[in-house]
């Protein structure tokens, strides 16, 4: 995998969560203030966009390099609890990679652990708390235990997508402790955390950028 | 006269610029007190930065109007930092106004306390820090609406913003030190308890829908500022009901001495008429009096909003006497002015 | 917290009491400025009469929140006479009000132009004739949107009405002769002109229904102040069409020479938001500046109101160095305040 | 007719507009500013009350007496348009009666007839201009027509508010000339005058009366 995965990591984000932007914004207004979905859509279109160029201006920019200027791109422009997040998610994730021109499937986990731990540092939640990281901390999980037990990076990656969806499933019937649908106590059982559910996007479309890229 | 997109009760060109086409309006109307610089997106006040002064900075998600561009001025806030509708703005523009106010004297964010807020004005604040100006944040979290406890983010930021920034803004104007301005920050939002209801959502322009569908006849007890539901919800009795729960609300939580002087703000959310927001005055007045507080000073109209929602939130600062001096300080802003 | 009656969108109590008890609220909020007389219901500056000074009055139906109680104080109103919702007060207010604030220099009766609040002011005029009280009355007639012709009423009185009271309260407040207090007003309704828009109806406390209904996406155009359908209803175009139309309008009719200074007030109906205002007082600006007319004073807010309706109306005031002088002069109301 | 004839007028009229409060409410939001329902029943009411005052104070009270009475009650509890006017209306008409004890059937048109006067006088309206005028002018007209012919007061009196209801239709196909409703221009076209509308019910209700009492 190399800058082209990132690139295409992206460009597959933007398109889902433009796909799902009503639905995230659904999700949001039951739950929170109904801006998920445009924060998404704002951040990764910038984010394409910010890529287009680096890469234009370097073809060589090494994939670390991408994933921290797509970083730095959410948190200028998002704003929000999701810019910062994963904005910072992204560039921790990006400084594992250093300069190196290409990652394996072992590295990979290591991007997305780091990211995750950006995102718990920052956020404070922790799994349970009905926030992206009921879906951020069993993909990662589920990847590094396929990988481990020898399967593919492709094969590890579907679970890992299959696993951010189950997390976010799981944050349906759960309280709140983070975020805007925390202050709806009781009342935010029963509703589908926003993050979480652009959180299984973001998952599933890094296991469609690598099938894409391998074929 | 016909356009497809203006499907909306609101005037409108292109959702996507509201924030923007607004500000632009409020730097031609107030020309003499802000500037809006549109590349760093943030409002500063015409004549920073000021030298020695310790500066105020505040921001947040626009559709709070007149909060917080309209409290850029004399006496109250230096800079604001507007990001799209109810969302955070970005640490960008946050460092961009903290450099353009800072005076040499260090600069006070004023943060509510949303987790996107907290999280932008962090990175902020360290970025600034790394460019060596001297910062300090004051969250401010008064709505008793949302428990304080481990199991949520914690209380909102609400009407204490407006006091704060008045309040604060008028110490750095005479001079205190960063130190002290953040001090006072802090105390009044200590001293500062919220507690707001809805009779209606808002329609935030990027969507075009209802946040949440509350039928008439029905209240949302416990809500914020971001057109978000509340903590529950209730058939709407008289005003003289809705005013018992919200004072109840506040005062409880305030847990104030019989005999203090407060300061009652009544704040309408947008769409509810002066009319109504001075009924219910009316019996916040009676009511704090009967809870053995006294109203010495007051603050009715919609300024710290959400949109269009119907709806009022009352805030009860505890005063001291530096307060009470600080509150009736001279302050020229577009949306708050006295004294000059 | 169930209330049988209580099936609006409202704080109230018994619909039957809404005015009276937010004229209480008023009062207890704003006791150094004014008191309110229950029995018989004015408000009344708290110094008057003020001996020797011209007196202003206004009044008219209530609904219009700030106007015309939250214009009484320094520099502007001596009394208000509030009517129920959308109805004309009574000449006994009138002339209650008028005795209350007499100072023997006179007392300037500020009617706004319609048959009901005519009638009553002119009853009231009469009586207080008769009492040995010099009375002048001025009738505001700025809204173009109705065609001042032998049939129809004339037009109607809105925007200007703010901006009258204002101005000629400066000019009585310094001293300035009924005659020449009585001209001011005159003046500045004869270089007004104003024109409103609304995107929803609003709805009258008393009968709890909506008095026109307007989908979504429909804009009724020259609307007055009580949710009175408008001359004709469009499709909702984007905000620069709208205020195309609106701006066409007050500047075709004022004919101001190329290069006149001009006050623009945008003034929101009740339910639009500042974040709407300030957006519209952008093009509203560039608009008058593109038409040859100089925009050096302005007021952007919800001063002359609808109750919650949604819309907005522009009022163009050709201004003098006189009017001009009074404009700026210290005014201390519940919703004007400057210079003091 | 005498001074209970005026007091049950009164009464007849406080039920009538009460009991129409809605539809004149819905009329004049169609054209005007939807209080016209609101305004008579306050108007009415406090007369009733204050008529009722009057007689217990003074069970000798004249007609005319109690007229003016009733003018003054309009103009102090009304507001709008329609205080004044009907308020200088029933001044009028009782200040015809002067002191005397009771009146006949040309006394009454002459009462009316200063009323009309006083609307017209006040208001400036004529007939067509789409006001109570419409409805107030031919009542009286025809009540004088009758008598004239030799009627009792009786069917004078249905003629007059048969009258009435025809000029309330007449407002119908009309543009408004006078009052809120000139401001719609021609979309005041189709709609019923609200103040004529009422004038209707008066006018019906002093018949009604003065049948009641004669049974
Ligand atoms: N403290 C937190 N830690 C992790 N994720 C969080 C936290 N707070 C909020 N989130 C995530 O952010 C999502 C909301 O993002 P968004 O709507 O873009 O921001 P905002 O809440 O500021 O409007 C939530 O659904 C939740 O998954
Ligand atoms: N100039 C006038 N002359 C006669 N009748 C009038 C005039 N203006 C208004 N009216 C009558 O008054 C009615 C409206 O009364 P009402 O609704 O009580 O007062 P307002 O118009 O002040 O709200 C109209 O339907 C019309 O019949
Ligand atoms: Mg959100
Ligand atoms: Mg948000
Ligand atoms: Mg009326
Ligand atoms: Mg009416």
């Amino acid at each position: 995998m190399n800058a082209a995965t990132i690139a295409s990591w992206m460009r597959e984000i933007n398109a889902s969560v433009r796909a799902e932007r009503d639905h995230l914004v659904q999700l949001d207004a039951a739950i929170g203030d109904g801006d998920h979905g445009t924060n998404m859509t704002r951040g990764f279109e910038a984010v394409v966009l910010a890529l287009g160029q680096a890469l234009d201006a370097d073809p060589e920019s090494p994939p670390g390099k991408l994933l921290i200027l797509a970083g730095r791109t959410l948190v200028s422009t998002v704003g929000g609890a999701s810019g910062p997040l994963w904005g910072s998610a992204l560039r921790s994730g990006g400084r594992v990679l250093g300069d190196q021109g290409s990652f394996d499937g072992a590295q990979l986990v290591e991007v997305l652990a780091a990211a995750l731990a950006s995102v718990k540092d920052l956020g404070t939640a922790a799994v349970g708390d009905k926030t992206m990281v009921d879906a951020l901390e069993p993909a990662v999980e589920k990847l590094r235990a396929r990988l481990t037990d020898g399967a593919t990076v492709e094969d590890a990656l579907e679970g890992a997508a299959a696993a951010a969806e189950a997390g976010m499933r799981s944050t349906i019937p759960i309280q709140a402790r983070k975020g805007r649908a925390s202050y709806l106590g009781e009342r935010s059982v029963g509703h589908q955390d926003p993050g979480a559910t652009s959180t299984a996007l973001v998952i599933r479309a890094l296991q469609k950028a690598v099938v894409y890229q391998n074929r | 006269m016909a356009v497809e997109t203006n499907q909306m009760r609101k005037f409108l060109n292109d959702p996507a610029h509201v924030v923007k086409e607004s500000l632009v309006g409020l730097a031609a109307a107030h020309g003499d007190l802000l500037r809006y610089d549109a590349v760093k997106q943030i409002i500063v006040r015409k004549d920073a930065p000021k030298k020695g002064k310790v500066a105020l900075i505040s921001g947040g998600g626009s559709g709070h109007e007149p909060l917080h561009g309209g409290f850029v001025g004399l006496g109250m806030l230096d800079a604001a930092c507007p990001g799209e509708v109810f969302t955070s703005p970005v640490p960008e523009q946050m460092l961009a106004a903290t450099k353009a106010v800072d005076g040499g004297a260090g600069v006070v964010h004023i943060v509510k306390n949303y987790t996107g807020d907290v999280l932008n004005f962090k990175m902020a604040a360290e970025d600034a820090a790394d460019e060596g100006i001297k910062v300090t944040s004051v969250v401010i979290d008064d709505d008793v609406a949302v428990q304080d406890s481990l199991y949520t983010a914690g209380r909102r930021g609400v009407g204490a913003t407006v006091l704060a920034e008045k309040i604060a803004g008028a110490a750095a104007e005479s001079g205190a030190d960063l130190a002290k301005v953040t001090d006072i920050v802090k105390r009044v939002n200590d001293r500062s308890r919220s507690f707001g209801v809805a009779l209606s959502s808002c329609v935030p322009p990027a969507s075009g829908k209802a946040i949440f569908d509350l039928p008439e006849g029905q209240v949302e007890l416990g809500i914020g500022i971001h057109g978000e539901p509340g903590r529950r919800r209730a058939p709407l009795g008289s005003a003289t009901e809705v005013v018992d729960v919200i004072v109840e609300a506040v005062v409880s939580d305030l847990k104030a001495k019989r005999g203090s002087k407060v300061l009652a703000f009544v704040n309408g959310m947008g769409g509810t008429p002066l009319l109504e927001l001075y009924l219910l005055y009316g019996e916040v007045d009676k009511k704090l009096r009967a809870a053995g507080l006294e109203p010495v000073r007051n603050l009715v109209g919609s300024y710290i909003t959400s949109l269009e929602m119907a709806g009022a939130s009352l805030t009860v600062l505890e005063l001291d006497e530096e307060l009470t001096k600080y509150w009736d300080a001279p302050v020229h802003t577009a949306a708050l002015r006295w004294g000059v």
